[in-house]
């Protein structure tokens, strides 16, 4: 018996010593970075398609249009300046001088030529592509510096999707490196124009990173190396941010408490994403009668929220007033001061208008409501939103009846017929985007994914209006001009209440000061993979 | 061949249904007073919860969150056990979440425990290649992922304490069959079936009448040493996000919400923590009684 | 032994084919994974092209020959969120936890023998109920809160172990803990309870009458043949640990097939979801077949012919 | 064997007691008897009696934790075995006091081989060495006539018949060269003709060895055959002590008097035994008096008040019965 127990010791002994070298805390030259998740951990831009992708591959690849990186949106990037033709039909991009790739090639116009032809290619699924093949008729390499995409139609926020401030898309790849190793290979050792070269990949636990040694346009790294950790649970991101195993970890609000104790600073991000809630297919002839197809209900029902109380308590304070459906501070082609003072006095809190306008509908004891409470991937936090709400709507007498799914579960409902979703309401985001009207096509307009105004078979007069205030958006080539139709549309919905944002969410870190000097993330933008490289070592900036 | 087979499985039923039989031979076995008295209160909560709750389980009010216990600094008599995340009573979801547990509790014990209590007899007692067919199964089926079960019925069935236990019911059915064939195994080597054979009573009847009495004893045992684990279970799949939806108060979830304030509200976790605890050691203790007091050989030592 | 071995390696083989039909029906009912890649505003068109890249365009019953076609020459098909073969995600993964499973098991088997031994031998006594206190807080802590409380005490308050992931020697002692306790619960339990039932046998009497010590009649007589169940109940754990251990897995970050199994399940991932659950099937009747034979080594009279 | 062979193993007033859920069970209850050098003492009595209780407590190996010697002496050669530590009686049991018993299907360890359990005996004893512990140990089986020794050691028990079982734990129990041997009933598990071969084996090894031998059985045919003296046990105590031939021909205790009426006789015709009508009385619950006295024939006002002395009645013949004293020489 003692044999036997021995051996087995002996073999687990084995295993243990043949595993690599870990992480080791005390590493100073070493950025430690702990995410909730590394999304695919394929090192290939047109591989991954939710956003972790920003965080692991922004490091190596350089997104053709940049940040602005005072207050959010776009600004220069791989191309120093682009231009919208006279016509409208194409887009020219200058590139920056002296841009290499990390083995010494220089970046040219045939790389960026090839980088969005490969993302459009067919066997690329990055969610991107597909918006990319519509907009894109074709590329045109003027000179080594410019290169020029002629677009099928005119589309005014193209350039803005090239970079990772709006969508995931414009990463510029090698084109001789690729086409000499081949796709394996560059997914084996990728290569990119990056502030960080790729080390090593650990499948399901981290991502290494080594620091160029040239200054970089993004900015030059302080530290040698940065490490991107896989950690799913966030007491356990937490944790090692507390013993310093990380400089930086993601978590959500509830957790902001516990860091704050913990002696931890917290790094919020804001703008990037807005929690809301929406009413599904009120205009299908099965949902006529139900009470929420009476405006006055859907106005109560916002006017219940006590939104303040949302973000003091269920955000811990990590959270803002909203604008409009998805609009933020720094949104274009909106007047921001006006939806300022809209949203404060029409998102305010008065249960006694509520209930008001609840009996002047009819139903002065309230009504039964179905409201599905779920998480898209990344913002966990919006299910104790949802309990909120329904807290709130049962005080003032509606009676909630709460169905929370996991999100694979939910999405698909919300496609084709959603004839699960007919007549009831569910919490849903909106992503922190510079550019709110793309967003308001998915949910409003008749052709949208969503259309929760009406469908191209059944498009009542609301469905109507919005369909004619997008395509008035879209056509109109003046800013000004442009400016004021996206106003009316955004008059439009927020007037119909069919779909109301709750409270605009951040993207919240904690960090270790003894490990990362002071920083200031991108507003809007919760990843940190184009933030890394200007992170200071603690010595350099303290925290004040 | 078969033969051997059995040997092994009547091992593992003597084994496991000793898994927790303490034999005390000669050992004074006083009646479990202590545990009898836990699940009556036990009971009594989840049935009166309504009266007993001194406030609604989902009932929120945001600017009293966190309070903590009301021995504490801070905490406030009018939440005894203190509040959670969204201001809502601990004590009242612990009393409702007491229903909720034991509701699981008794349909994945009774439908898995059915399930098993008869695949395990016809796998015993028919034996042969059936036997073998339905024991390979019973091993893979522990290799299923419950989550995945619990995930698909939500999708399907939509969530709740139905999909739940549905799940965790395709989990426990093989434990109960496993142990209940080789307790089957053991009984029918014994003569008395050999005898019924012989007078020519037929397979139906010598199971229903033979069998199944000396079975039960073992399946009453499983049940209650069960219940612990089926609760664990549950707060497992909590944690993994596909346990009882909120707003209906759960001990797992409670627990499993409960782990992001382990240093700033212990109470969260610990409370529903120790309630698991106290259940758990209370059916494991009359678990322990009911297998002395209903097993034949030890009663007239 | 060789007609046991063959006779079971067929059955195992019949079962892993129903198996694989289940879990292919069983992940499509539960959702599309090209919902999961496609942004809130891609269109029909863009849905479509999605599914003919990751081949799901295809027929049902098309796309069920391929799987079985494919498993035959051990190809699992490509893993839909990492993009290479499922099988090599699988065995990228396996590894990690075969280096805390055994460990789990074997630190388990140390702590509950001797726990088990004491508790029946000094039945009643406090040695007694202190380990019926151990096996109850086995049973009944939530692993992974267990986890985070070990984690907030040992590495955030005392410092003294790293708070998760791979690593050095000291990064094994939290997970070993976590995912052992539960084990230790089982066995201990099981060991006391058939050793008391071996110790009331004849031979221990003679044993005695020889004039052997008390604990060598325990520790050489009655252990051996108590050990017998409890390699059964080794096999039924290893079983249930393979799956369970996602718990675990998460809490310490963990890059184990246990986390790879969930990750498979959320994402929808149907290649990797069948690859996982056939392979870990395949690994529990190996280890299974495995526990058989170490059965026989230890009791005798379980000779297969 | 003559009655003047020294005395290596006396009992006084023994009392073993067990503690159990219903009651304090007094299963030995002051039992006094000597055994003598070759000399085979029989212990009869129905079961439930306390002889196999007895046979336990001279080697001190009572079910744990329920029962305890509360009270008597037992010497083994002048030391007493009661007062010993539990590291002392290790050195006696085995070496010195050796016990066979009952259903040989259990006795042995099912995991072991036969040739370890006897090499383990063997390593007890102080070892002789100048032949190796495999030779001995072969040596033990030939002596309780197991066939093709070398084979039979690595064999299993599963693999043997009750009756070569049965003489490996006899091997076992002499591989010590005791003093002392104590056969609970070795043969009630064995069949007739396989009982007989056994008994015959016990006799060649107590006239090989000269050790004292207690039999415990209930069959009045063994006692016949194999003890020089008998000891009858009822309800906890021995009520009567004598030479086999006189207790056969001239049983003074009325229960010794039934029992030996309802043994068959080979000469003349009986059609029906007489059987003893009633139960023996509970252990836990025993009367004041006689606890023969429900069912004794003779009984009588005292019998039931008093418990009888133990009275000598011929010589080396003694018996507890109030009749005794009223009819001295009823013969």
């Amino acid at each position: 018996m003692r044999t036997w127990t021995l051996l087995a010791l002996a073999l687990s002994g084995l295993l243990i010593a043949g595993e690599q070298s870990a992480v080791h805390a005390a590493d100073k030259d070493m950025l430690v970075i702990a995410l909730d998740t590394l999304g695919a951990q394929v090192m290939d831009p047109i591989m991954d398609t939710r956003a972790p992708h920003a965080h692991y591959q922004a490091p190596i690849w350089d997104s053709l249009v940049g940040f602005d990186l005072e207050n959010g949106g776009i600004g220069p990037g791989v191309a120093e300046r682009w231009q919208l033709a006279a016509d409208g039909q194409s887009w020219t991009f200058y590139l920056r001088k002296g841009q290499r790739f990390h083995n010494g090639d220089p970046v040219t116009a045939q790389d960026v030529k090839f980088s969005l032809e490969r993302v459009m290619s067919p066997e690329s699924i990055s969610s991107g592509a597909a918006a990319l093949r519509r907009a894109v008729d074709r590329i045109e390499v003027v000179d080594d510096l410019t290169v020029r995409a002629y677009t099928k139609g005119v589309i005014p926020q193209f350039a803005a999707s090239l970079s990772r401030a709006v969508f995931m898309e414009g990463s510029v790849m090698p084109k001789k490196y690729i086409e000499t190793v081949g796709a394996k290979g560059f997914r084996d050792k990728p290569i990119g124009s990056g502030p960080w070269k790729f080390v090593r990949s650990v499948p399901g636990d981290r991502i290494e990173y080594e620091a160029v040694t040239y200054p970089h346009w993004r900015g030059t790294p302080q530290f040698k190396r940065l490490t991107l950790l896989l950690v799913p649970e966030q007491s356990t991101r937490l944790a090692m941010v507390r013993t310093g195993e990380a400089a930086i970890a993601s978590i959500g609000p509830e957790a902001v408490k516990e860091a704050r104790a913990g002696g931890m600073k917290i790094v919020s991000v804001p703008g990037t994403m807005q929690a809301v809630y929406q009413f599904w297919g009120l205009y299908r002839p099965e949902a006529k009668a139900s009470p929420l197809n009476d405006v006055r209900v859907r106005e109560a029902l916002s006017l219940a929220i006590d939104r303040q109380q949302i973000i003091d308590h269920v955000m811990g304070k990590e959270a803002r007033w909203p604008m409009p459906f998805a609009a933020f501070k720094y949104s274009s082609d909106m007047t921001i001061p006006r939806w300022e003072d809209w949203s404060r006095a029409a998102l305010r809190y008065d249960p006694a208008r509520a209930k008001q306008l609840l009996a002047e509908a009819g139903h002065p004891n309230g009504f039964t409501m179905t409201f599905w409470n779920t998480a898209l991937p990344g913002t966990p936090f919006m299910v104790p939103i949802g309990e909120a709400v329904a807290g709130f709507w049962e005080k003032i007498g509606v009676k909630v009846e709460m169905k929370t799914v996991e999100w694979g579960a939910f999405d698909p409902m919300g496609r084709g017929e959603q004839k699960g979703l007919v007549g009831t309401a569910s919490m849903y985001r909106t992503a922190g985007r510079p550019e709110p009207i793309p967003r308001y096509a998915t949910t409003f307009v008749s052709k949208g994914v969503q259309h929760v105004f009406g469908d191209p078979q059944n498009c009542p007069a609301l469905c109507v209006d919005a369909d004619k205030a997008y395509e008035a958006i879209v056509a109109e080539r003046d800013d000004a001009r442009r400016t004021a139709a996206t106003n009316r549309m955004i008059e439009l919905v927020a007037r119909s209440w069919i779909a109301v944002p709750i409270v605009e969410g951040m993207g919240t870190w904690a960090v270790n000061p003894k490990n990362v000097g002071y920083f200031k993330p991108i507003p809007g933008r919760h990843e940190f993979g184009d933030v890394a490289e200007r992170m200071p070592r603690p010595d350099q900036k303290p925290w004040p | 061949m078969a033969r051997v087979e059995e040997r092994i499985d009547v091992e593992l039923a003597a084994a496991t249904a000793a898994d927790d039989a303490s034999r005390p031979r000669g050992d004074f076995a006083r009646l479990p007073w202590g545990s009898f008295v836990i699940i009556a209160v036990l009971i009594l909560v989840a049935v009166l919860a309504p009266l007993i709750a001194p406030h609604s389980p989902t009932e929120q009010s945001l600017p009293d969150k966190l309070l903590p216990p009301a021995w504490e600094a801070g905490g406030s008599t009018k939440h005894l056990l203190g509040t959670d995340v969204l201001g809502r009573d601990v004590l009242s979801r612990l009393v409702y979440g007491a229903r909720v547990s034991l509701i699981v509790a008794a349909v994945a014990l009774l439908a898995g425990g059915g399930i098993g209590l008869a695949v395990g007899i016809v796998s015993g007692y028919v034996g042969g290649r059936t036997d073998s067919f339905l024991m390979r199964t019973v091993d893979a089926t522990l290799t299923f992922p419950t989550i995945l079960i619990a995930l698909l019925l939500a999708v399907s069935l939509g969530p709740g304490l139905g999909t739940i236990a549905i799940a965790i019911t395709v989990l426990i059915w093989a434990r109960f069959a496993r142990v209940v064939r080789g307790e089957v195994l053991a009984v029918k080597a014994r003569d008395f079936v050999a005898l019924a054979r012989v007078h020519g009573c037929s397979h139906l009847r010598i199971m229903a009448v033979h069998i199944v009495p000396n079975v039960l004893n073992t399946f009453m045992v499983l049940l209650t040493l069960h219940i612990g684990f089926v609760i664990i279970v549950e707060a497992s799949l909590s944690f993994l996000g596909a346990g009882i939806p909120p707003p209906t108060p759960s001990w797992g979830q409670m627990v499993s919400d409960g782990r992001n304030h382990i240093a700033s509200a212990w109470w969260l976790s610990v409370v529903p923590g120790a309630a698991i605890m106290l259940v758990v050691l209370a059916f494991n203790l009359f678990g322990d009684w009911l297998r002395d007091w209903l097993d034949p050989r030890l009663r007239q030592v | 032994m060789q007609r046991f071995v063959v006779r079971r390696l067929a059955q195992s083989v019949l079962l892993l084919f129903v198996l694989a039909l289940v879990v292919f029906a069983l992940a499509r009912v539960s959702g599309n994974p090209a919902d999961l890649l496609l942004r809130e505003d891609a269109t029909q068109e863009d849905r479509a092209h999605l599914l003919k890249a990751l081949g799901l365009d295809r027929p049902v019953h098309e796309q069920l020959y391929l799987f079985l076609a494919g498993a035959l020459r051990g190809d699992l098909g490509e893993s839909i969120r990492y993009r290479k073969p499922a099988t090599e995600v699988f065995f990228e993964r396996l590894p990690n936890t075969l280096r805390l499973l055994p460990l789990a098991m074997v630190g388990a088997l140390a702590v509950a023998i001797p726990l088990g031994v004491l508790a029946a031998v000094y039945r009643g006594t406090i040695v007694d109920r202190i380990s019926g206190a151990i096996a109850v807080l086995g049973i009944a802590t939530p692993s992974f809160w267990l986890g985070i409380v070990l984690i907030y005490v040992f590495s955030i308050k005392l410092g003294l172990l790293p708070s998760s992931r791979m690593g050095g020697p000291s990064h094994y002692v939290l997970p070993t803990i976590t995912l052992g306790l539960f084990l230790v619960a089982g066995m201990m339990r099981l060991v006391r309870s058939s050793l008391l039932e071996v110790m009331g046998s004849e031979f221990v009497k003679l044993a005695r009458l020889k004039g052997l010590s008390q604990t060598v009649v325990i520790w050489k007589h009655c252990l051996r043949n108590a050990l017998i169940p409890v390699t059964t109940l080794f096999g039924v754990y290893f079983a249930l640990l393979i799956t369970g251990a996602i718990v675990t897995e998460t809490v310490f970050a963990w890059p184990g097939v246990g986390r790879l199994t969930y990750e498979a399940v959320i994402f929808r991932d149907y290649p990797l979801l069948q690859a996982v659950i056939l392979l870990k099937a395949i690994i529990v009747l190996g280890v299974n077949l495995g526990v058989d034979i170490v059965y026989a080594y230890l009791d005798p009279r379980v000779r297969y012919a | 064997m003559a009655a003047g062979a020294p005395v290596v193993l006396e009992v006084r007033d023994l009392r073993a007691y067990l503690y159990t859920r219903w009651g304090v069970v007094r299963a030995v209850d002051g039992v006094s008897f000597a055994l003598r050098e070759g000399e085979t003492l029989g212990l009869v009595g129905e079961s439930g009696c306390g002889k196999t209780m007895t046979g336990l407590s001279l080697v001190r190996l009572l079910p744990e934790p329920a029962g305890r010697i509360v009270d008597g002496q037992i010497l083994l050669e002048g030391e007493d075995l009661v007062t010993k530590s539990e590291p002392e009686m290790r050195h006696v049991r085995g070496r010195r006091v050796s016990m066979i018993l009952q259903d040989p299907q259990t006795s042995l360890n099912p995991v072991f081989t036969i040739g370890d359990q006897i090499l383990e005996a063997l390593r007890q004893r102080r070892a002789d060495g100048e032949r190796s512990l495999v030779a001995q140990a072969e040596d033990a089986l030939r002596r309780v006539k197991v066939a093709a020794p070398e084979q039979r050691m690595r064999a299993y028990p599963h693999q043997m018949s009750g009756g070569m079982k049965q003489r490996v734990v006899g091997a076992i129990a002499v591989a010590g060269e005791p003093r002392v041997l104590i056969a609970d009933e070795p043969t009630t598990a064995l069949d007739v003709t396989i009982q007989l071969q056994y008994l015959a084996l016990l006799k060649e090894i107590q006239a090989r060895t000269r050790l004292a031998m207690l039999f415990i059985t209930h069959d009045f045919g063994i006692v016949a055959r194999m003890c020089d003296r008998v000891a009858v046990m009822y309800a906890g105590r021995i009520v009567e002590t004598g030479p086999t031939r006189a207790l056969f021909r001239a049983p003074r205790h009325p229960y010794t008097e039934a029992l030996m009426a309802s043994v068959p006789r080979m000469e003349g015709t009986v059609t029906r035994l007489p059987s003893i009508e009633g139960q023996p009385p509970p252990l836990h619950e025993l009367p004041a008096g006689c606890r023969f006295a429900d069912r004794c024939a003779y009984v009588d006002e005292r019998c039931r008040r008093e418990y009888p002395p133990t009275m000598t009645v011929g010589p080396a013949h003694e018996a507890a019965c109030w009749r005794i004293e009223r009819s001295p020489s009823s013969r």
